[in-house]
């Protein structure tokens, strides 16, 4: 069971928390046109390392925030806890969030407002 | 506004199924060790508001809220808590909730915070007795020595499967505030823990 | 008359008491022990050996070790109320009254029916099950009737009812140490010293470890015992230090999750009602030091089985802990020093030492020395390669070994004996460490697997880390606990490092630790012997199966242990597995390391399956939640019905009604005149900022933006794969306040969901969310007399009632009450959701149905509710919906905005498959014969007369009678279903049945233009 | 679906010499037993084969063996990193069924029923395959109308189903709770009659014998480290043990899909978790069928040798440590208490966790990829063990025409685009 550092309340029991799975998945705005193919890879294709792993939990038995975390997938070891909306700070944070394919991908590229903005 | 009326000062109490005082205790024991009621008459304020605005509403309520988050204040009968970094929770008389939601949404800084009224949706247990740590230790995962959880603490966690917001009161006295639908259940399971120690149950104030 | 404690000795051993004689049955036969005595030791005080029968060849069995690792003697203990099986008499404290009995035997332990399976061993060898039982197929089933009577162990008891309490608890330490012999005392005490948290834990019944057993040196210049006496005393006075004992360390899971089984009551002939029989520790440690000390290896040999062969150091543990001698004829088989102070002990206690085997060629110690001059027969380079004996072993043969090329020299001789101890070197207690993922480095010299010591915070110690010598393990565990001590420091302030810290000195005798490891000693006819030569003594694996594992082609240690089953047993090969480790790398022609071991799993021991539910069962698995009108409905006889935690109001039958009759009268109720319904359930949330209407906006399907204030939607809510995930009604309380309300089982994770938004996607906007679901109590009063009732309740400006329209929201007083009232509708009547602050719930809904009487207002639950909102075609999520539902599926596409440039679900709802006619749509069903209501969760077809397996059209989501239109009703999702209205469709029953014929309509059945809902 | 005894890829064994009866049994045992030939070869590899298959688990081997057997590939090899069995297949805890809703899933699991019923024959190896009943409680008005809309369904699609009253439970189940005191009463059940459990190593085992049998080499401790291409095509992969020339590659990897996947730069919509499971110590019979319960979140069943077999749900985050977090064992004991009161009297014996793939439908993948020559067969998640036989067999159907039949057309990786998901969730529960 693991221990988690929850950045506002310390360090808790990890059945306090919930996992919401890989982080830093951008959602493209419906108005941006992607194809079904490119628009599953933001739905349903799921980084899934045997390794370093960013992930977003939610401290929901307490604080209720979200918040980012690098963990290892094999060892389980926590490497690092950092905001929403940042990037990982540490070497190998670094290393899963760029050697990421998704960097890449359509989906990602249709997060950002295009022509229109949403509002 | 709908709860500002002055009939809300009757008591508040998340037990009209169960008929208390229960008193379950070891045979060899004369008196219970842990002695848990409910607080009924107390007004409780969720407030959200940022940095920004914190000293204001602090001002408005006279609460101290330049705490961190687990911890709580009291302050003149009122017990401030923060439970996020944007979060706190007031306890204050029953009644003068009212009058302090009034106050803040008719403040200049109504617009960005916002101040909800759960009186009625969360209930407040206190709990007391030299075995009273050892009582939450059977459910509540935090660590609970005094060297770690002491007066003016206070850890938004579970109880067994509740969700709850522990207050030091004391070395040996709490308060436990859950939903007041998870409320008997947190009972419930606080008779069932405390026979081992002995434990009274009564309707409270 | 209990019959004479025969072994006794005279000696005085401070475990036991005996000033407490303690009465005991077994098998029915009363014996006495001494409080402090295990069953086992009181056994053998009366040298009873023989306890059970082994497993597959139900072979008699004795006790072979002292501790958690014993093998064999497992018994089942007799409570007032319920059996418990498989009990280790080994560590099961004797007390009075207890009634033990033996297994896995019939009729009786001494005749044994079974025990025929033993003459037919070559017939069952490892694996044997795979290759035959085949033939006739139809078979299997009648003989796997007979193998699984044959196995399992103990029996539990059918109609049980366990009346003990078990308790969890969690804590928090600096430092756990496991195991209380002497490494991990010293550890304890650098640490309590430090002011460090700690907790010491021992799963036997006092501190101590293996001095309790071996006290004939000095620590720090006092008896060993009195040292470690000295210790525990302090360690019991200061406020730092928990010391466990009963207390195994069962688990050690990810950042030193530790799990702890305590024994509390077991041991005791008077239990106290308010203790648990055990208690689950749920430990979080900083730090932890594994002294879990060490366990001594079987020497595997033919008869190595039969009762009256033990353990060297189990049998010196009888001696002198228990003041038992085991045997009085004794043979003493080793590889190692060790077994010769066994020797000793045997001796000095009036036991004839026959002669001591030791396989090594020529060792030299001054133990050996000692043994010779006190003139009893040693003989190394010898191996005893075979024990004789029925029930008891009787005698052995011993001959020269040649360990080199495993086999004997010499003929063999034969002598008589009672007893044999045995010992093959030890095995130090990795479990924990290795359960953690710790590996494992084979370490040649003392022919042993020891932890790799590689983390900050788990580290291993004394025997438990391969450092056999006493002196040097308390060095040990002096230094490596100051280190840890010193990181503790850094963290914590109440922690101070103190320095230097003495290491406690000894004066022990220097032995030889490291064994010749010899694995499998072989007889003159391997083939014959191999076959009685136990590995895993409990599950009956023998050298024979691991080679003919090997031969089979199970190479693997993985696999070896599955197809022999070696240490699967309830010992989880604490004494088996490395011996069976040894045979198969020697089989195989490799090294120990390159062999590898299995997988150590949790638990140590194992764990009662009651002290891990705790307290989370019956009436306390789930919280049950109540609404405040809870004592009303119970009082008026409601049956409830589960959503999700809630309890909610299902219907509220009368005298003499059935659920028809009752549903009935109260759809009718409500339509002709006026219901009331506890909806105190619903989801409600509240959401305040000056984002607000945009965030809405952003997660309904419809638009938001534009709600007046005071004015309530509808709003439909689809997850991003763009199915219907949740729907409520939101209302404009301000500019930049909303009211929203969400589906009761949905709360919680609507809720969670719009956060997860909040915090993660949308950052920028500026919304708070509180939950007050439970803030507010709500009533639902609907029917045509609802008006006439709502202000007759009205405390003040009663027009007001008048002028409100469909789909608004007023802020007044009811009785006196301040109240909400949504005017919207559910059931397609005339209806408003008042809402008070929850304190006043009850006492609305009782003054409502007070006030409602005249006007003949009926409360309603959940049931009825569905019947009327089906009669008017409204869907519910989770019923209508299963997480495959677009709302095009529900013919709902009004709902879905095309102005807005995005919402949660709009893109996946553009995928050209979304839209698609053939897709599963809703549709309404009426049946040809008007009484005739289907089934809910039955499916339709076109062709009922069509081969099995039929396509299916789809499933009917929701079916009533319908009280109002005299006629069955229902609900359901087809493939095409909008195109088909007008069509005929069958649908097949289970119950052999003729299939109902029912017409595919639209769903709306009453009052389509919504006549009655606008008043 | 499989009819002939040439669809069931029933060749017993080809050599004679290696057939196991009674008699071979009653012959080896005047021997001492020290003349069983070895179950399978340790092959060294070859530098090329006509297919590989990578993953020694149930269904890669079954996979081998319907290669070999029905579509006459026999130039193939499985490559197993570690020893056979030793992923999921030899940690699960053996719950087989078919009894599922949606008419996808019911063809695959109700076609692979069919097979196990004969596989001990099939493949001359006791799998114990016992058919003892699968049945599945429901405790709420809610839960009995899913459960009326899962049995109908069934039935319809020819599959057996009864629905059991709380007393008919008893009755069948007699050491169960069925007080209504409960804080989850037994409201009621579906049985499937013809599920049950087999002997889980088995499987492995017999599956990797009579694919040995057919010529089939059998790579052990050889991890794939890469899949090499040229263009879109698949030309070999490399190992621990060096480059293997292929033009096909049938990847059976269950939780390290997504970690071949990712060597040929594929995405899949796999998430590895932990699934834990326990046995408690065994005893004598108590429990003749294997219960489920969706809502509590445990099953449980007896072995052979007498544990209490357990299970519940996955585990909330992904990992590859083949261990889970406590909290999940914990509650489903809670859980199998309050149903089984006998339990509490009984101890855990011992606890692990298996790396399960899991889908966002759960439902599995068998598909080709955009990589010609490249296969994948994954997803199963926590409840795979039971479709060996039927997965394995359209695998081999897929590797070998390049096209998936009818069977395993509903199960590409293209209804991710499309949105046609198999969504057993909401149907399936704990997908046992
Ligand atoms: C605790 C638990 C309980 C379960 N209960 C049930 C149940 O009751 N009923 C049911 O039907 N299903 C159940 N399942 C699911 C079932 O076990 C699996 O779906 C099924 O066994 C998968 O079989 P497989 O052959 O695909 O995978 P596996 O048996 O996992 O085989 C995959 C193999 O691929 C190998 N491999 C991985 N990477 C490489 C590489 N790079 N190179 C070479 N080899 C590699 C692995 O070592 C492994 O041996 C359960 C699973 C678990 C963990
Ligand atoms: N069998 C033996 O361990 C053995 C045999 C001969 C000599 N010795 C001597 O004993 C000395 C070593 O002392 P030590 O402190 O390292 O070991 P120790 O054997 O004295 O103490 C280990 C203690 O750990 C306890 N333990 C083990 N696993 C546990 C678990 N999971 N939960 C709770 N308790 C658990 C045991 O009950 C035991 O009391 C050395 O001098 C060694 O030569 C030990
Ligand atoms: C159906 C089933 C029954 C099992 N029975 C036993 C058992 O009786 N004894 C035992 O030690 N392990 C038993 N195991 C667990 C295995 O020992 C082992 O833990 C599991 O195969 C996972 O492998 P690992 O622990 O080596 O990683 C059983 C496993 C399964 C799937
Ligand atoms: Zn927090």
């Amino acid at each position: 069971m693991l221990k988690i550092n929850c950045p506002i309340c310390g360090n808790r029991d990890e059945t306090e928390f919930s996992c919401g799975g890989e982080a830093h998945i951008a959602r493209p705005i419906a108005d941006n046109k992607l194809t079904d193919t490119a628009f599953s890879e933001y739905l349903f294709m799921r980084d899934n390392p045997k390794g370093v792993f960013l992930e977003r939990w939610c401290h929901t038995s307490g604080c209720r925030r979200w918040f980012n975390l690098a963990r290892d997938t094999i060892s389980h070891e926590i490497i690092e806890i950092y905001p929403m909306g940042q990037t990982p700070k540490t070497a190998k944070g670094k290393k899963a969030y760029q050697a990421n394919w998704r960097r890449k991908s359509k989906a990602e590229a249709a997060s950002k407002p295009a022509k229109r903005t949403v509002k | 506004m709908a709860d500002t009326s002055p009939h809300m000062v009757i008591g508040n109490s998340a037990f009209s199924n169960r008929i208390l005082p229960i008193i379950k205790k070891p045979e060899s024991l004369k008196t219970p060790q842990i002695e848990l009621s409910e607080i009924r008459h107390l007004g409780k304020l969720n407030i959200r508001c940022t940095s920004k605005t914190r000293d204001m509403v602090s001002k408005l309520t006279q609460c101290n809220l330049s705490l961190q988050p687990n911890q709580s204040d009291s302050k003149a009968g009122r017990i401030a808590l923060c439970l996020g970094p944007d979060e706190y929770l007031i306890l204050a008389e029953q009644g003068s909730e009212i009058q302090l939601k009034k106050t803040l949404n008719s403040s200049d800084i109504v617009k960005q915070i916002a101040v909800t009224n759960v009186s009625d949706a969360l209930c407040a247990l206190s709990l007391s007795g030299k075995k009273v740590r050892d009582l939450l230790a059977k459910g509540c995962p935090i660590d609970l020595h005094p060297d770690s959880f002491s007066k003016n603490q206070s850890a938004q966690c579970d109880l067994a499967l509740a969700n709850v917001i522990l207050i030091c009161l004391e070395e040996d006295a709490f308060i436990c505030i859950c939903r007041t639908s998870f409320a008997e259940y947190v009972l419930d399971w606080c008779l069932d823990a405390g026979f081992e120690f002995g434990i009274s149950a009564s309707a409270g104030i | 008359m209990s019959p004479k404690q025969s072994h006794r000795l005279r000696a005085n051993s401070t475990a036991i008491n005996r000033q407490k004689p303690v009465q005991f049955t077994f098998d029915g036969k009363q014996y006495t022990g001494f409080e402090g005595d295990t069953l086992a030791s009181a056994l053998l005080a009366h040298g009873v050996h023989l306890v059970g029968r082994s497993f597959k060849y139900h072979r008699p069995r004795g006790i072979l070790g002292c501790g958690s690792e014993e093998p064999n003697a497992l018994i089942r203990v007799r409570h007032p109320s319920n059996a418990e099986p498989n009990l280790r008499a080994t560590q099961l404290e004797i007390y009075d009254g207890l009634v033990a009995e033996s297994q896995n035997r019939f009729p009786s332990l001494n005749v044994d029916f079974l025990s025929i399976n033993s003459m037919f061993a070559r017939f069952f060898p490892a694996g044997f099950y795979y290759k035959t039982f085949m033939w006739p197929a139809s078979l299997w089933m009648f003989y796997e009737r007979f193998i699984r009577q044959a196995a399992g162990l103990g029996k539990v008891s059918k109609n049980h009812h366990d009346p003990d309490r078990y308790e969890h608890k969690y804590a928090h330490c600096d430092l756990l140490v496991a195991g209380g012999g002497a490494s991990g005392l010293q550890a304890a005490l650098v640490a309590a010293n430090a002011g460090a948290r700690v907790i010491i834990a021992d799963e036997q019944s006092e501190l101590g470890g293996w001095l309790l057993t071996d006290n004939n040196f000095n620590i720090d210049q006092k008896p060993a015992m009195d040292w470690a006496s000295t210790v525990i005393k302090k360690l019991h006075s200061m406020p730092n230090v928990t010391c466990l004992v009963r207390t195994t360390i069962a688990a050690s899971m990810d950042d030193n999750f530790i799990l702890m089984a305590e024994r509390v009551t077991e041991h005791l002939s008077i239990k106290e009602a308010h203790l648990p029989k055990q208690r689950l520790w749920k430990l979080r440690a900083a730090k932890v030091i594994l002294a879990t000390g060490a366990i001594e290896r079987p020497l595997i040999f033919s008869g190595n089985d039969l009762p009256g062969v033990m353990l060297s150091s189990a049998a010196r543990s009888y001696i002198f802990r228990y003041d038992v001698l085991a045997g009085t004829r004794a043979i003493i088989f080793t590889n190692n020093d060790d077994a010769y102070y066994t020797a000793l002990a045997i001796h000095q206690a009036g036991g004839f030492v026959r002669c001591i085997v030791d396989l090594r060629d020529n060792p030299k110690s001054q133990i050996i020395t000692t043994m010779r001059k006190l003139g009893i027969d040693v003989r190394t380079g010898h191996a005893v390669i075979a024990a004789h004996g029925t029930r008891h072993i009787a005698s052995v043969d011993i001959a020269e070994y040649d360990t080199e090329n495993g086999g004997p020299t010499s003929d063999a001789v034969h002598m008589d004996c009672n007893f044999l101890a045995m010992s093959g070197g030890l095995n130090p207690v990795v479990h924990l460490h290795s359960q953690r993922k710790g590996r494992l480095v084979w370490d040649e010299r003392t022919s042993c697997y020891r932890p790799e010591n590689k983390s900050d915070d788990w580290v291993s110690i004394g025997s438990a880390n391969g450092t056999f010598q006493l002196g040097r393990a308390l060095a040990q565990a002096t230094r490596i606990t100051s280190s840890l001590v010193t990181k503790l420091a850094k963290e914590n302030r109440r922690i101070i490092v103190q320095e230097p810290v003495a290491i406690p000195e000894t004066d022990e005798n220097k032995q030889n630790w490291a064994p010749l490891p010899v694995w499998l000693v072989q007889s003159g006819q391997p083939y014959i012997s191999n076959k009685t030569a136990f590995v895993d003594f409990q599950n009956d694996a023998t050298a024979a199966d691991i080679k003919l594992a090997v031969r089979e082609g199970y190479h693997s240690v993985e696999h070896v242990k599955r197809y022999t089953t070696t240490g699967m047993a309830t010992d989880q090969g604490k004494t088996s597995n490395i011996n069976a480790i040894g045979i198969l790398a020697n089989t195989l022609n490799k090294s120990i390391a390159q062999t590898g071991t299995t997988t150590f799993r949790p638990p140590y021991t194992p764990t009662s399956l009651g002290a891990i539910a705790g307290r989370n069962i019956g009436s306390l698995f789930d919280p049950i939640r109540t609404t405040r009108m809870h004592s009303w409905h119970h009082a008026n006889g409601a049956t409830f019905e589960h959503v999700g935690q809630w309890m909610r109001a299902w219907y509220y039958p009368r005298e003499g009604e059935n659920f028809q009759q009752t549903i009935n009268r109260e759809v009718h109720a409500t339509r002709h005149y006026a219901g009331l319904l506890d909806a105190s359930t619903l989801g409600k949330i509240d959401v305040k900022g000056p984002d607000s209407a945009e965030f809405l906006n952003r997660v309904y399907t419809n638009n938001f933006a534009t709600l007046p204030i005071g004015k309530s939607r509808y709003g439909l809510m689809l997850k991003e794969d763009g199915m219907v995930f949740d729907d409520g009604v939101t209302t404009r309380l301000a500019e930049d306040h909303f009211y929203m309300t969400t589906t009761s089982g949905g709360a919680a994770g609507v809720l969670a969901w719009l956060e997860e938004l909040l915090q993660t996607e949308w950052q920028d906007l500026n919304v708070y969310l509180t939950s007050v679901t439970e803030q507010w109590s709500v009533a639902s009063l609907s029917g045509p007399n609802a008006k006439t009732i709502l202000k007759a309740c009205m405390s003040e400006d009663k027009n007001s009632a008048d002028d409100f329209p469909f789909m608004t929201m007023k802020e007044t007083f009811i009785a006196g009450i301040p109240a909400r009232i949504f005017r919207i509708s559910f059931t397609g009547e005339m209806a408003f959701e008042i809402n008070v602050p929850a304190r006043y719930g009850l006492a609305l809904w009782s003054h409502l149905m007070r006030v409602g009487k005249e006007f003949n207002l009926t409360a309603y639950g959940t049931e009825a509710m569905h019947v009327l909102r089906a009669e008017k075609g409204f869907i519910i999520v989770g019923q209508e919906t299963d997480g495959t539902v677009t709302p095009y599926d529900l013919d709902m596409h009004w709902i879905v905005s095309k102005k807005k440039p995005d919402f949660i679900g709009k893109r996946a709802l553009e995928r050209t498959s979304m839209d698609e006619p053939h897709r599963k749509q809703l549709v309404g069903l009426l049946t040809e014969d008007p009484n005739k209501v289907i089934p809910e969760g039955a499916h339709a077809v076109l062709d009922p007369d069509q081969e099995i397996p039929m396509a299916m059209l789809g499933h009917v989501s929701s079916s009533y009678y319908s009280p109002n239109l005299k006629r069955s009703i229902a609900m359901a999702l087809l493939k095409g279903g909008l195109n088909r209205k007008g069509q005929n469709v069958y649908i097949p029953m289970l119950d052999g049945q003729k299939p109902i014929k029912a017409k595919i309509v639209d769903p709306v059945f009453f009052d389509k233009q919504g006549d009655r809902l606008r008043g | 679906m499989a009819n002939t005894d040439l669809d069931r890829g029933s060749r017993a064994l080809t050599q004679k010499s290696k057939r196991y009866s009674i008699f071979s049994l009653a012959r080896n045992a005047a021997s001492y037993h020290q003349n069983w030939q070895q179950a399978w070869r340790h092959a060294d590899p070859k530098p090329a084969y006509d297919a590989v298959i990578i993953g020694g688990g149930g269904h890669g081997l079954a996979s081998a063996y319907y290669l070999a057997s029905i579509h006459g590939m026999t130039n193939i090899a499985v490559i197993e990193k570690g020893w056979l069995g030793g992923g999921n297949t030899g940690r699960n805890t053996t719950i087989i069924r078919s009894n599922y809703m949606w008419d996808e899933s019911a063809g695959i699991y109700e076609h692979a029923l069919k097979l196990w019923e004969r596989l001990s024959q099939d493949l001359n190896f006791n799998v114990m395959f016992s058919q003892r009943g699968v049945l599945t409680i429901t405790h709420s008005e809610h839960e009995l109308k899913g459960m009326s809309r899962r049995v109908h369904a069934i039935r319809l699609n020819g599959i057996d189903s009864d629905i059991l009253t709380p007393a008919e439970i008893k009755k069948r189940v007699p050491t169960i709770n069925i007080s209504p005191d409960i804080r989850y009463p037994v409201m009621g059940g579906f049985l499937q009659k013809r599920g049950g459990t087999a002997r889980h190593d088995a499987v492995a085992w017999g599956y990797a014998r009579a694919a040995d049998d057919l010529g089939v080499d059998i790579i052990q401790n050889c991890e794939v480290t890469g899949l090499r291409r040229n263009g879109g095509q698949i030309t070999g992969i490399e190992t621990s043990k060096g480059f293997i020339k292929t033009p096909k590659v049938g990847c059976v990897v269950a939780g390290h899909s997504s970690v071949l996947a990712d060597m040929a730069n594929i995405r899949l919509p796999i998430a590895s978790r932990p699934l834990q499971a326990l046995v408690s110590e065994p005893i004598k019979p108590i429990l003749d069928t294997v219960i489920m319960s969706n809502a509590v979140h445990m099953y449980i069943s007896q072995s052979d040798k007498g544990e209490m077999v357990l299970g519940a749900g996955v585990d909330k985050y992904n990992s590859y440590a083949q261990t889970g977090s406590w909290p999940v064992p914990e509650h489903m004991v809670a859980a199998a208490v309050d149903l089984f009161p006998f339990l509490s009297r009984l101890r855990m014996l011992r606890q692990w966790g298996g790396i399960v793939d899991t889908c966002p439908d759960a439902s599995p993948i068998i598909s080709k990829t955009d990589i010609k020559g490249l296969y994948f067969n994954c997803g199963w998640g926590t409840g795979g063990f039971k479709s060996t036989p039927g997965s394995g067999h359209v695998f081999a159907d897929l590797i070998a025409h390049d096209r998936p039949n009818s069977i395993a057309l509903p199960y590409s990786l293209k209804r991710f685009e499309t949105g046609y998901l198999i969504d057993e969730h909401g149907a399936a529960g704990v997908a046992h």
